[in-house]
């Protein structure tokens, strides 16, 4: 099974690769989502530098939707989702895979988003150890349920933007609570026992649980 | 045990969006045959080969495929058929070679196979590094066929094998599918051609979601008039 | 017939009891020292809410037994739909009336309290849980989707009540349940309140078996449908391609119905 | 051609009518989206009061990229656009056409996002009439620029998640535009000459003729 | 002018993502002539209709089409091709009534005109009030049709049209395809069929982006050892 779910992996970071989406198109998208809201909410530096982790969070999400929608949109232009499933290869493969892949560039975006951030808004950033690992249950978390959403609203037509109003209220906890973490992490004293990053921690565990056992029913209908 | 290499419908239904795409069918097919299926557009042809991948399930009634029961084996069933539709399950962004070593390493196969049987359909020249988004309508085609020989099924379903395909790739396909059957496989072919079955296999009339009675004979394809 | 006859019955009875905790809130019950007339939408407001949680706990306990295999049947799809419709309404009413609520007292429609927000998270959730029904699909793959749906959405039911707890905020905290400790709310008050929620309780299930009466009927007349293209599949294949065979033998009228001077002309 | 683009409009409503995607997608959306940034922000309701002519037409902005990508997604699915064009009719007519259809869904949006924003964030509405205007200049502007670039990136593949990318940084003018405008409505002694709803609606006419003259080579390549 | 019922081709040249296509391409076509496209995959016969349709641009060379210039005139061509290929051009999510509908309302004509292609192609019944999302194949392909012979066009150009159609639908487009050109329509046909223009009509063999000269005879679609 791993090795299936690695070649699942391998050919959405391949399809990444030729097409560059997440790349080109998805991380510019955030920077000028960055962009534009510096400019339409306000101006007034301190107001931006408070709610800089918010805004994060947001747009991660947000430009998630966009990769997320994309690793849909290949498996469905030839039925190819239909030939993956011809291999009789297990739901659960192809979860993994396509959530490996999608971390990778969710990662890369967030990476990037993150800079943008501080460069742009100037919020303080105290411990990174505790930004990192919030990250990364998020990331688990919104990459979960994203792709069991997206097999839920997949059909031919009229699917695609059913996602964002599926993924973002179940999503908005945990979002919530990274941003909160980030806040937190502002303050030197806060540490791997911040109340907040445990509750990231749970709902990345759960979602990611929820995720593995949803798809495969979500899925093979 | 022999009822394992067979193809059993007993009063099939599969229902479409509340459509009985097939209904009351009922088909018995042994090992090493190759059954044309025909009929008008809307006969159940499609459905019944998307049912016979595991893509369908069906309401009411059962089969066995291949010692799989349905309703309830689907997932077995698909790791033992190949299908070739109308889409091709190919992705577009990817190269053809891409798409082939996909289908290697999901069908744990060596690559010679997969070049071998890419060898076979001509698609190994200037288009292996070609994305499959640039291929005209027949080289997709065959580019999806190499990947079901490379599969080698012992269930072959096939809709309108021939379309898009050049005389050359037909002629290949259909020895490929003699072959097959020769050794034992089950080859459903649905397809509107009239010369289908001439050179052997069986014919299956279809219409109204169900096989024709007997009765009527061949041309139930054809209109009033016949082709040809 | 029965089953109509519950209904009526049901009905009726949650229209006396709605009429009852009316008039008791209204005229029985003395007004809150603090909030004066304001405090009786308390007989309202957290019993819609309560029933609300009941409503999504009903879709998700049909929904797991439409998966659950052993007793996977579209009957529990149906239940779960009726049921969440309902508590969509319920929801939107809890939020309606704490509205009202707030208002006087705290001076805002809306703030951005825990519980308010994750209150309209789970209306906006449980919509799009009816918005992805409406994704045209066979009514078996239907249900596995949405019954998934549906348990992933009720996490919410939860962060909802506990949020109070967890973000500290505006919004009441657990009064009720902790009854006998209580100051604010005793005796008469008390007995409205659980005459309020009883009340709403059966609107419920009256609303829920009216819905779940559509959904069958729904589904009769689907498979009304079904028997009638069964049938007209059954003539076909009696009669093969009498459609076309028809319009052939009309003979040379396609041609006729083409003059070739008509059609598109560039503009 | 008025005929042709109505007929081009009717089509679009149709398919609306019956998939709903607006309607049961993409409204509900934007009330999720309004809802996770009022939590995910900031929790004074001062300031969100202050932001909420930004964040109004932020959320629009978003709402109405699912709106346009689903514009053109119906008309990719089989090539649609191609029999469009093989009618021989006008670019000019499928742009009108199309753009009717999408403002009126868009207009829609609007109703809902501000009814929303006003019972959530509390911000003062001053001069209905003001934002009326303005809205609707920016309605036309956002459709026109959304067109263009949809139609330039509509290619096969991989195009959809460019389209954002292509847009936002467009029309953030406008929308920062259009939420002064809303900002100015709140106090009282604004009127139609206003200087931002000047400026609104001069991008709106630029951009809506920006729009009819680049539709047509965009469309055909 | 008799040259405006004409086609004429003189080496002609379409790159695709930088791929020559077609390549030097020459042809003369007369009015009232039915032209079979024939040749292996990728030989470049859906380029050449989907230029004749003015959907691809002529790189090098010039061609004549009905009396319209190529390359700039493609948009006045679009009006008078009908084109049928592998893409159906109907909106999913619409009713096939309604997609018709919309074809009528784009062509401006009568109605009742609209019904009788319908009825022609056998979708007026049930099929009627279907989303064309839930059609088979060729009910799709027998509704894209409907719409072609509703805008009679003086061009037809259909690749591979008898693909997904039953007997009884193939019968009666080549019948629509004969009247057509007998009243001086110039139809355009790409087919893999063995038997395509036994009955007529002028077979043109293509290889690798232009005419195959006619030394070789018959024979070309077919492989090496030929169909049939
Ligand atoms: C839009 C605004 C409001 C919303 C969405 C809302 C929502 C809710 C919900 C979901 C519950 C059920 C909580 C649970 O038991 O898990 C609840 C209970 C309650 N609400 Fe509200 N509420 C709102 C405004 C208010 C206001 C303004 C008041 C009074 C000042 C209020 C007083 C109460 C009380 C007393 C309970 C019962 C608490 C308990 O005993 O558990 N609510 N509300
Ligand atoms: N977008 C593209 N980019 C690059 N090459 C392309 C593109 N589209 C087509 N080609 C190439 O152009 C050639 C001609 O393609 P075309 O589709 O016209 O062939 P065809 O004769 O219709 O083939 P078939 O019988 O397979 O339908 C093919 O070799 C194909 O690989
Ligand atoms: N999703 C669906 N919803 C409703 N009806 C459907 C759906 N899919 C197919 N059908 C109906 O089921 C019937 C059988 O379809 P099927 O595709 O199996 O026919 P077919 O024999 O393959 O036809 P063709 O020769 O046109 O390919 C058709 O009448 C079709 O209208
Ligand atoms: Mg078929
Ligand atoms: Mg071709």
């Amino acid at each position: 099974m791993i090795r299936r779910a690695w070649a699942v992996a391998r050919k959405d970071m391949l399809i990444e690769y030729h097409s560059r989406v997440a790349l080109n198109q998805v991380i510019p998208f955030a920077l000028a989502v960055l962009l534009t809201f510096g400019f339409a909410l306000d101006t007034r530096d301190q107001l931006l530098a408070e709610i800089a982790p918010g805004l994060f969070w947001v747009v991660v999400l947000f430009s998630s939707l966009y990769l997320i929608a994309r690793s849909f949109r290949v498996e469905r232009e030839n039925a190819a989702m239909e030939g993956l499933v011809l291999y009789g290869i297990d739901p659960m493969a192809i979860f993994l895979g396509k959530l490996a892949a999608l971390a990778v560039q969710m990662l890369v975006l967030e990476a990037v988003a993150a800079a943008g951030i501080v460069i742009l808004f100037n919020p303080p950033v105290g411990s990174l150890g505790l930004l990192a690992i919030s990250a990364l249950a998020a990331t688990l978390a919104i990459g979960s349920i994203g792709l069991v959403y997206g097999a839920l609203s997949s059909s031919e037509h009229s699917g695609e933007s059913l996602l964002p109003l599926l993924v973002i209220p179940v999503l908005a906890p945990i979002v919530i609570s990274a941003a909160k973490c980030w806040s937190d992490a502002e303050s030197a004293g806060a540490g791997i026992y911040d109340p907040w990053l445990k509750i990231v921690s749970i709902f990345g565990a759960v979602f990611l649980a929820v995720g593995a056992a949803g798809f495969g029913p979500a899925m093979e209908d | 045990m022999p009822a394992d290499d067979s193809v059993s419908f007993s009063s099939v239904t599969v229902t479409l969006a509340g459509f009985p795409a097939l209904l009351n069918l009922s088909l018995e097919v042994a090992a090493g045959e190759t059954v044309y299926l025909r009929g008008p557009n809307g006969a159940g042809k499609t459905t019944l080969l998307r049912t016979l991948a595991g893509l369908e399930k069906a309401t009411r009634g059962s089969a066995r495929v291949l010692g799989v029961g349905l309703p309830g084996g689907e997932r077995s069933l698909r790791a033992l058929a190949g299908m070739m539709g109308t889409r091709s399950h190919l992705y577009e962004d990817l190269t053809v070679a891409e798409n082939l070593d996909l289908a290697r390493r999901l069908l744990a196969v060596s690559s010679s196979r997969i070049d071998d049987a890419a060898e076979l359909f001509g698609v190994r020249g200037r288009l292996w590094r070609q994305k499959v988004a640039s291929l005209s309508a027949g080289q997709k085609r065959r580019v999806a066929l190499a990947g079901l020989v490379a599969k080698n099924p012992r269930l072959w379903l096939l809709d309108e094998p021939h379309s898009s395909l050049d005389a050359a790739g037909r002629d290949l396909l259909d020895k490929l599918i003699a072959e097959a059957t020769k050794r034992g496989a089950i080859a459903f072919v649905a397809t509107h051609e009239a010369e289908a079955g001439r050179a052997g296999g069986r014919v299956v009339e279809m219409v109204g979601g169900t096989v024709r009675p007997a009765a009527s004979g061949g041309g139930g394809d054809s209109g009033p008039e016949g082709l040809e | 017939m029965t089953s109509t006859l519950v209904r009526k019955a049901v009905g009726v009875t949650s229209l006396v009891l709605v009429a009852a905790t009316v008039v008791m809130g209204l005229f029985v019950t003395p007004p809150d020292v603090v909030q004066g007339n304001l405090a009786r939408l308390l007989y309202v407001h957290p019993p819609v809410a309560w029933v609300a949680y009941l409503a999504y706990g009903v879709t998700s306990i049909a929904s797991g037994l439409y998966l659950w295999r052993p007793t996977r049947s579209l009957k529990w799809d149906r239940i779960a739909v009726a049921s969440a419709e309902v508590g969509v309404v319920f929801t939107g009413l809890t939020l309606v009336t704490g509205s009202i609520w707030g208002r006087p007292a705290w001076g805002v429609w809306w703030t951005w309290d825990a519980r308010l927000t994750s209150t309209a998270i789970l209306f906006v959730l449980y919509l799009g849980y009816l918005a992805l029904r409406r994704i045209p699909l066979s009514a078996e793959t239907r249900a596995k989707r949405s019954a998934v749906a549906a348990l992933i959405a009720f996490i919410d039911v939860p962060i909802v009540h506990e949020s109070v707890v967890w973000w500290r905020t505006l919004h009441q905290g657990a009064t009720v349940a902790t009854l006998g400790a209580n100051t604010k709310v005793h005796g008469i008050m008390a007995w409205t309140l659980l005459l309020g929620f009883v009340a709403f309780t059966m609107v419920y299930i009256w609303m829920a078996m009216l819905r779940y009466r559509v959904e069958t009927m729904a589904a009769e007349i689907e498979s009304t449908q079904l028997e009638a293209w069964e049938a007209e599949r059954m003539a076909e294949a009696g009669a093969p391609d009498a459609a076309i065979g028809r319009l052939l033998e009309s003979g040379a009228r396609a041609p006729k119905e083409v003059p070739a001077d008509q059609g598109a002309t560039p503009k």
